[in-house]
């Protein structure tokens, strides 16, 4: 039976039926066509479909879309404002963090919750709080790096 | 993966070794098992609902017993397939008299496949363990009466 | 990875939440990190979610007669970061930082966590060593019983059917106890092949508690009493030869990942570890 | 009056951001699942849970009629679809007909064995759960030495020995002088089956359309083209009719040059129901059915002088090949062969090679494909020997290398090392870390009871795949260079990238030959119909073959611009540089966009000069190239629990010129932390009973952030004399060096207990028997 859901996705709020067993990433990626945030696992492991919810890195996977009723959420396409990059996108655009660039707009959504937090994190605190994501491309130092050179660029 | 251990039940080894073989008791102490039928000597069907915290699943599977040598020690053969996969225990038990009660010591291997398989190993000797633990206490439960 | 079909309710509150749980098919959906990777895999298949997310008072953190009061939906990520839990309870914030990752931080409760009963979460070896109390409550009331008697086993807990886990409650810190945690990860899931939690208070050199919990060795967390008895009483000099009795008479786990024997061993190193840093952060 | 014109900066050698990023970054990429079309269903595969197992029944009635299900299909419905194709030819190699669906018996965990197809992905997942298998499950074999001994079961019953190939091959004369060597060292050295786990998992959309008898294919492959040619033959409709797509790939590694089942079953599926449909991997089929890597048992036997001269080699390999062979299956293990010298001179080599059925899946191409397992075989052999004369690991190494002078190098495997300078690596990698300093850093360590390890790894590999007559579907590449009317440029390549970032190297290569800025360059790959003919992007070749037919039609398209520029202006001597035409006489210019457009104008033409501004052109390499490296891991191991740390990791690489730096570097990065992942944590577990027990990101580490160190990276610069850009490849070097660096490293941190040689992983726990005395 399916359940009426409303939520506001980068910036826009929306009604919608689902089943309430549609996952999260299901209903972003085919009823929104926000294909940003990939599926990677389904032991919630690989944080390829992070995406925030109510401020909240969590991922999409392991998460009902019916559980986002009445919620924010915002995807790796909600985070460039006016054609203009997020920090933290241009930041591992300028320090070749990515290859395949399939983990990438979760790892982006993940580092983003991280600065939030923490804005000037040490290269450890950078590995622990990218540890939900995993690459396969890049063995993660140019994505530490991008990290860093983002928290010097928004620390500005 | 192999599984050991032992469970020290309370009644002489000749009682023990009965126990463990009378088809009732094992239905009403197999953790899960909604219903156990002779189908040959030794060999009895047997349909199992497995629930454990939020993990539940449906099994059809057999159960036999083989290498009988009274009162010591027999063998135990647990298989059961299902949706969410497989698994078949085999294992033997040796009993022998122990502190006025009967020392059973299994020894054995449990398979698991499909998608039991995938959720973590980490999981499957320590279930596998407190199912037996399961089984013989309340064994020793309704033996007791 | 699809889960199977379900009904779901979001109740607004506790009374409405309980009588939907007396349904016997129904689960509770609290964080859902464990519950949700096992309905997709179709290891789990409950008829009705009953979400707590809109539940009030499930989220709430106070100190009252002693002892902080923790609502069963406050999150690993609220309790790493509270400064009233750091501050008041900071084994458990330590525990908390522990676990699985930040976003399974963000989602993931203690009341989940706790009701689950993994046997290598990580919070019981801290629940544990803090004597911890677990509130429940059913259409009938509420009760309270110490952790060592909610969690029976692997997977298993004191919950009756229709009952739900709305409270945990630890002791407030008194100050100059030192506490520590310390965990060997399995590196795939990262959940604790051996986590031990110490809870260490000194007065005039001399031990005068000493509370000690561990998790994941085998298939329930305990308290290890006899490494607590061999530390009261003394100055701590002799840890190693304390942490050596962590595992004894214990049926260690053994998988992939660890043998029985590996795992003990590491008992007795991560024992001898979270003792001595608590042993370090006493005064 | 003249003009000055700047010369533009030379883009190659300059770390140049990717111009594929914007799309990534944004999340606005297309990869095979984000593909919609409309009408299209949603396929779900059962797949068997056993190891081995006769299927006495299947019964689809309940799923046929589940709401939503369009078909079931089985192997019956099936079988008359071409095998899954092995593209690797052996002498008296056994080739099982590897069917689509099994037809009555399954021989991997795994196997599929149905397909349901339904209006939308929930519901082709619920009705598999309705299909009723009567399942007689089958005695199993998985281990390698096991399946190959007498007595085991037999993978496939017309094969009982469950050999499906031997190999031989030899050079010089070992037996002299193993006879005559003063020193010889044995030891078994395994290398674990790895799973590939790209992090975006395979994928297929198929979409017939009747009226024209066509099929377009989208999948996340490495070799669209081959796919085509093979999935046309399963599928039997004519490549010309057949289209694939590779959209954006989420990685690769060798497991995405394969063509699977699911490809022709989705175009069968396609065809037979009329609609587009859609099968998109999930990460546990991953594990189960995608191909594994590794998979080697080797027994190893090095001869030597006193003074460390090493003499000659033998290896009996055996190759856990799985139930069937996947494109390259029984290929791999020879490619082992061919680089178990290593960068040593030595000629007296002799190798056998037994490929083992097993049933589990297939292993094949999988980051450095064979030359990884050769690489950590000879590097282990090398410092166990040292160890054995008591020599420096360094030491001995500078000792056997290949001198300078003897290139271009026969090998006692029959190929000619192109280029080298292999001390040169060694010692700057050596001068990074200050040897000696760490070598008493060490000693100091020790007597202090601690457990530190320095590990030296030298490696070479065979890249840029390869000479056409030396591989099985061809090994050349052509570049299609299109100047636009507006002077933009169109590049379209064979081979298709998996994050490498070709198309950015590519541009840089158009943009300095023509003079122009790399964003006046777009790059087309993944598509045959709209990219010419190619073999596709594997065995470090992208750059090397497809960068040098790349460069190749650029100076066609070069002289054709000079002819139109002389046109323009009126001038017979005229250069082009910097995006114009110079009229060398009177200093006049015309600008590249203005030559273009009169080329497509074509109001008048220059003599013999077709219009427009396209040029195609081929490279067929005349030999493989053969980077190399050093690399040093310094280690520390935990007394207490038998984790190792990886204290400094440096990494010295040539891949011969480097068109970006940026692009290398990452390379290297990720190509280490891959082979850390062998080294420490990867492990492909199949039980006694051919389950896979590491079958799931729970239970099968690949590398966390928090896991691996910092890595140090330089570079040292040997041109490649076989193409005229001069570089060699740099996909795989990584994964080649870090393995036995790391091995050798814990090995020289336990050294002091007696340690020899350790297998990988190395799990803390097996290094914790270890310190209990429990030797390896």
């Amino acid at each position: 039976m399916k359940q009426s859901i409303t939520l506001t996705i980068n910036g826009t709020k929306s009604t919608h039926e689902v089943e309430p067993r549609l996952l999260l990433i299901h209903f972003l990626r085919d009823s929104m066509g926000l294909t940003g945030p990939h599926i990677g696992c389904e032991t919630s492991i690989c944080g390829a479909c992070t995406v925030a919810v109510d401020g909240k890195a969590v991922k999409s996977c392991a998460m009902f879309a019916i559980q986002a009723d009445g919620r924010d959420v915002v995807t790796i396409e909600g985070l460039a404002s006016n054609g203009k990059l997020h920090p933290i996108q241009d930041a591992f655009w300028e320090e070749h963090g990515l290859q395949c660039g399939y983990c990438t707009p979760g790892m982006i959504m993940t580092s983003r919750q991280l600065l939030e937090r923490n804005p000037k994190p040490s290269e450890t605190e950078i590995r622990h709080g990218i540890e939900g994501n995993l690459c396969r491309c890049t063995g993660y130092q140019n994505i530490v790096n991008a990290v860093k050179s983002a928290a010097q660029k928004m620390g500005v | 993966m192999k599984i050991s251990g032992s469970y020290l039940m309370p009644f002489p080894q000749e009682r023990t070794y009965s126990l463990l073989q009378d088809p009732e008791m094992l239905a009403q102490c197999m953790p899960g098992c909604e219903q156990l039928v002779k189908i040959a000597d030794d060999i009895y069907q047997m349909k199992l609902k497995m629930a454990l915290a939020a993990i539940s699943g449906q099994f059809d599977g057999k159960i036999s017993i083989a290498d009988r040598i009274p009162p010591a020690s027999f063998r135990l053969i647990v298989e059961g397939t299902g949706k969410i996969g497989f698994m078949k225990g085999n294992g033997l038990l040796n009993l022998s008299p122990r502190d006025n009660g009967t020392d059973v010591i299994y020894d054995g291997d449990v398979q698991v496949g499909g998608t039991m398989a995938a959720v973590g190993q980490r999981l499957i000797d320590t279930t596998a363990r407190m199912m037996i633990k399961r089984f013989f206490d309340k064994l020793c439960e309704i033996a007791k009466g | 990875m699809i889960a199977q079909n379900f009904a779901y309710a979001a109740p607004s509150n506790l009374a409405e939440a309980l009588k939907l749980l007396a349904d016997p098919g129904a689960k509770v959906l609290a964080g859902g990190m464990s519950l949700i990777p096992m309905m997709k895999l179709r290891l789990a298949a409950p008829e009705t979610l009953v979400d707590l997310r809109r539940v009030p008072g499930l989220n709430s953190i106070r100190e009252e007669g002693g002892r902080l009061r923790i609502g069963a939906m406050v999150t690993h990520y609220e309790l790493e970061s509270t400064p009233l839990v750091r501050a008041k309870c900071p084994l458990l914030a330590e525990a908390a930082a522990n676990i699985g990752d930040v976003q399974v931080r963000n989602m993931g409760t203690l009341g989940g966590s706790v009701a689950h009963a993994d046997p290598a979460a990580d919070y019981p070896a801290s629940l544990r060593a803090l004597e911890a109390t677990v509130t429940l409550a059913s259409a009938s009331g509420e009760r309270t019983v110490a952790i060592a008697d909610f969690l029976i086993d692997t997977f298993t807990t004191a919950l009756e059917p229709g009952e739900l886990v709305v409270e945990i409650g630890v002791p407030i810190e008194a100050s100059g106890t030192g506490v520590s945690y310390k965990k060997c990860l399995q590196p795939a899931s990262g959940f604790a092949l051996v986590g031990v939690a110490a809870r260490i208070a000194k007065t005039a050199g001399k031990i005068t508690l000493a509370r000690i919990g561990v998790t994941g060795l085998s298939g329930n967390s305990y308290r290890a009493t006899g490494v607590e008895r061999k530390l009261e009483g003394t100055t701590g000099a002799d840890i190693a030869s304390a942490a050596g009795g962590i595992a004894d008479g214990i049926d260690a786990n053994s998988d992939i990942h660890a043998s029985a024997d590996y795992r003990r061993h590491l008992a007795r190193v991560y024992a001898s570890r979270a003792i001595t840093e608590a042993l370090a952060r006493a005064q | 009056m003249a003009t000055t014109i700047a010369k533009p900066e030379s883009l190659i050698g300059k770390r140049i951001k990717r111009k594929e990023d914007p799309r990534l970054i944004t999340g606005t990429a297309t990869y095979t699942d984000d593909i919609q079309l409309p009408g299209m269903h949603h396929a779900s595969i059962l797949r068997s849970p056993y190891g081995a197992a006769r299927i006495r029944g299947i019964d689809i009635s309940k799923a046929v009629q589940h709401p939503g299900v369009v078909a079931v299909f089985t192997g019956a419905d099936t079988k008359d679809v071409g095998p899954v194709p092995c593209g690797a030819s052996l002498p008296g190699l056994r080739v099982p007909h590897h069917y689509i669906l099994a037809i009555d018996r399954t021989y991997f965990a795994g196997h599929p064995v149905a397909v349901v197809v339904a209006t939308d992905r929930y519901v082709a997942r619920d009705a598999v759960d309705l299909i009723e298998v009567d399942w007689e499950p089958l005695a199993a074999v998985a281990d390698p030495e096991k399946a190959i001994a007498p007595g085991a079961p037999a993978v496939h019953p017309e094969w009982p020995d469950n050999t499906a190939f031997t190999f031989h091959q030899e050079n010089g004369e070992v037996d002299k002088v193993f006879a005559e060597a003063e020193v010889v060292v044995k030891q078994r050295i395994t290398s674990q089956r790895l799973i590939p786990s790209p992090m975006e998992p395979r994928g297929v959309v198929a979409d017939y359309k009747s009226g024209d008898k066509t099929m377009t294919i989208y999948s996340s492959s490495q070799i669209p083209h081959l796919m085509r040619n093979l999935v046309a033959q399963m599928l039997g409709i004519a490549d010309n009719r057949l289209r694939v797509v590779a959209p954006e790939v989420g990685g690769g590694f060798g497991c995405k040059l394969n063509v699977y089942a699911e490809e022709a079953l989705m175009g069968f599926i396609s065809m037979r129901t009329g609609k587009p449909v859609k099968w998109i991997e999930s990460r546990r089929e991953n594990f189960l059915t995608t191909i594994h890597g590794r998979g080697h048992v080797d027994y190893f036997e090095i001869a030597a002088r006193k003074d460390g001269t090493i003499l000659g080699m033998k290896l009996k390999l055996i190759q856990d090949l799985g139930a069937y062979h996947q494109l390259l299956t029984p290929a791999i293990p020879t490619l082992s062969v061919l680089m178990m010298p290593g960068i040593y001179d030595f000629k007296n080599i002799r190798a056998d090679i037994v490929g083992a059925f097993t049933n589990c899946v297939p292993t094949d191409a999988y980051r450095g494909a064979g030359r990884p397992e050769a690489t950590h075989g000879i590097e282990r052999m090398v410092d166990m020997l040292a160890a054995e004369l008591k020599m420096d690991p360094a030491e001995i190494r500078l000792k056997n290398f290949v001198p300078n002078e003897a290139f271009p190098y026969a090998t006692a495997t029959g190929l000619t090392y192109d280029s080298g300078n292999y001390a040169e690596p060694l010692k700057k990698a050596l001068g990074i870390v200050d040897y000696r300093k760490l070598r008493a850093d060490q000693a100091k360590a020790r007597a202090e009871g601690r457990l530190m390890g320095i590990g030296i790894s030298t490696y070479g590999e065979i890249c840029a795949m390869g000479p056409s007559p030396a591989t099985p579907a061809g090994g050349w590449e052509s570049a299609s260079v299109r100047i636009e009317p507006s002077g933009k440029v169109t590049v379209m390549t064979g081979i298709k990238p998996q994050g490498q970032g070709e198309e950015t190297t590519f541009a840089q290569i158009a943009a300095d030959e023509l003079g122009l800025s790399i964003d006046d360059i777009t790059v087309l790959h993944g598509d045959t119909m709209v990219v010419q003919y190619g073999i596709g992007t594997f065995g470090s070749r992208a750059t090397a073959i497809g960068g040098t037919a790349l460069y190749l039609a650029l100076q066609d398209l070069k002289a054709k611009i000079k002819k139109f520029g002389g046109m323009l202006l009126n001038s017979e001597d005229v250069s082009f540089g910097g995006g114009e035409c110079v009229c060398n006489k009177s200093g006049k210019t015309v600008a590249l966009s203005q030559i273009a457009g009169a080329s497509y104008r074509a109001m008048k033409l220059p003599p013999n000069t077709d219009p427009g501004l396209v040029a195609t052109n081929f490279w067929e390499p005349p030999n493989f190239t053969f980077p190399f490296g050093a690399h040093i891991a310094v280690t520390e191991v935990d007394r207490d629990t038998g984790a190792v740390q990886i204290t400094r990791y440096v990494a010295v690489d040539d891949c011969g010129k480097i068109i970006n730096p940026m692009i290398v570097t990452g390379q290297v990065h990720g190509g280490v932390v891959q082979g850390m992942g062998q080294a420490l944590f990867e492990h492909g577990i199949y039980d006694e009973n051919a389950q896979l027990i590491s079958g799931e990101f729970m239970d099968y580490t690949i590398p966390k952030a928090t896991m691996v160190p910092w890595i140090e990276t330089d570079h040292t610069v040997t041109p490649s004399p076989v193409n005229p850009l001069g570089v060699k490849g740099v996909g795989e070097a990584g994964t080649i060096g870090a393995s036995p660096a790391i091995v050798n490293s814990v090995v020289d941190a336990l050294s002091p207990l007696g340690v020899k040689h350790l297998d990988m992983p190395l799990s803390p726990e097996s290094i914790w028997k270890v310190l209990q005395g429990g030797r390896a």
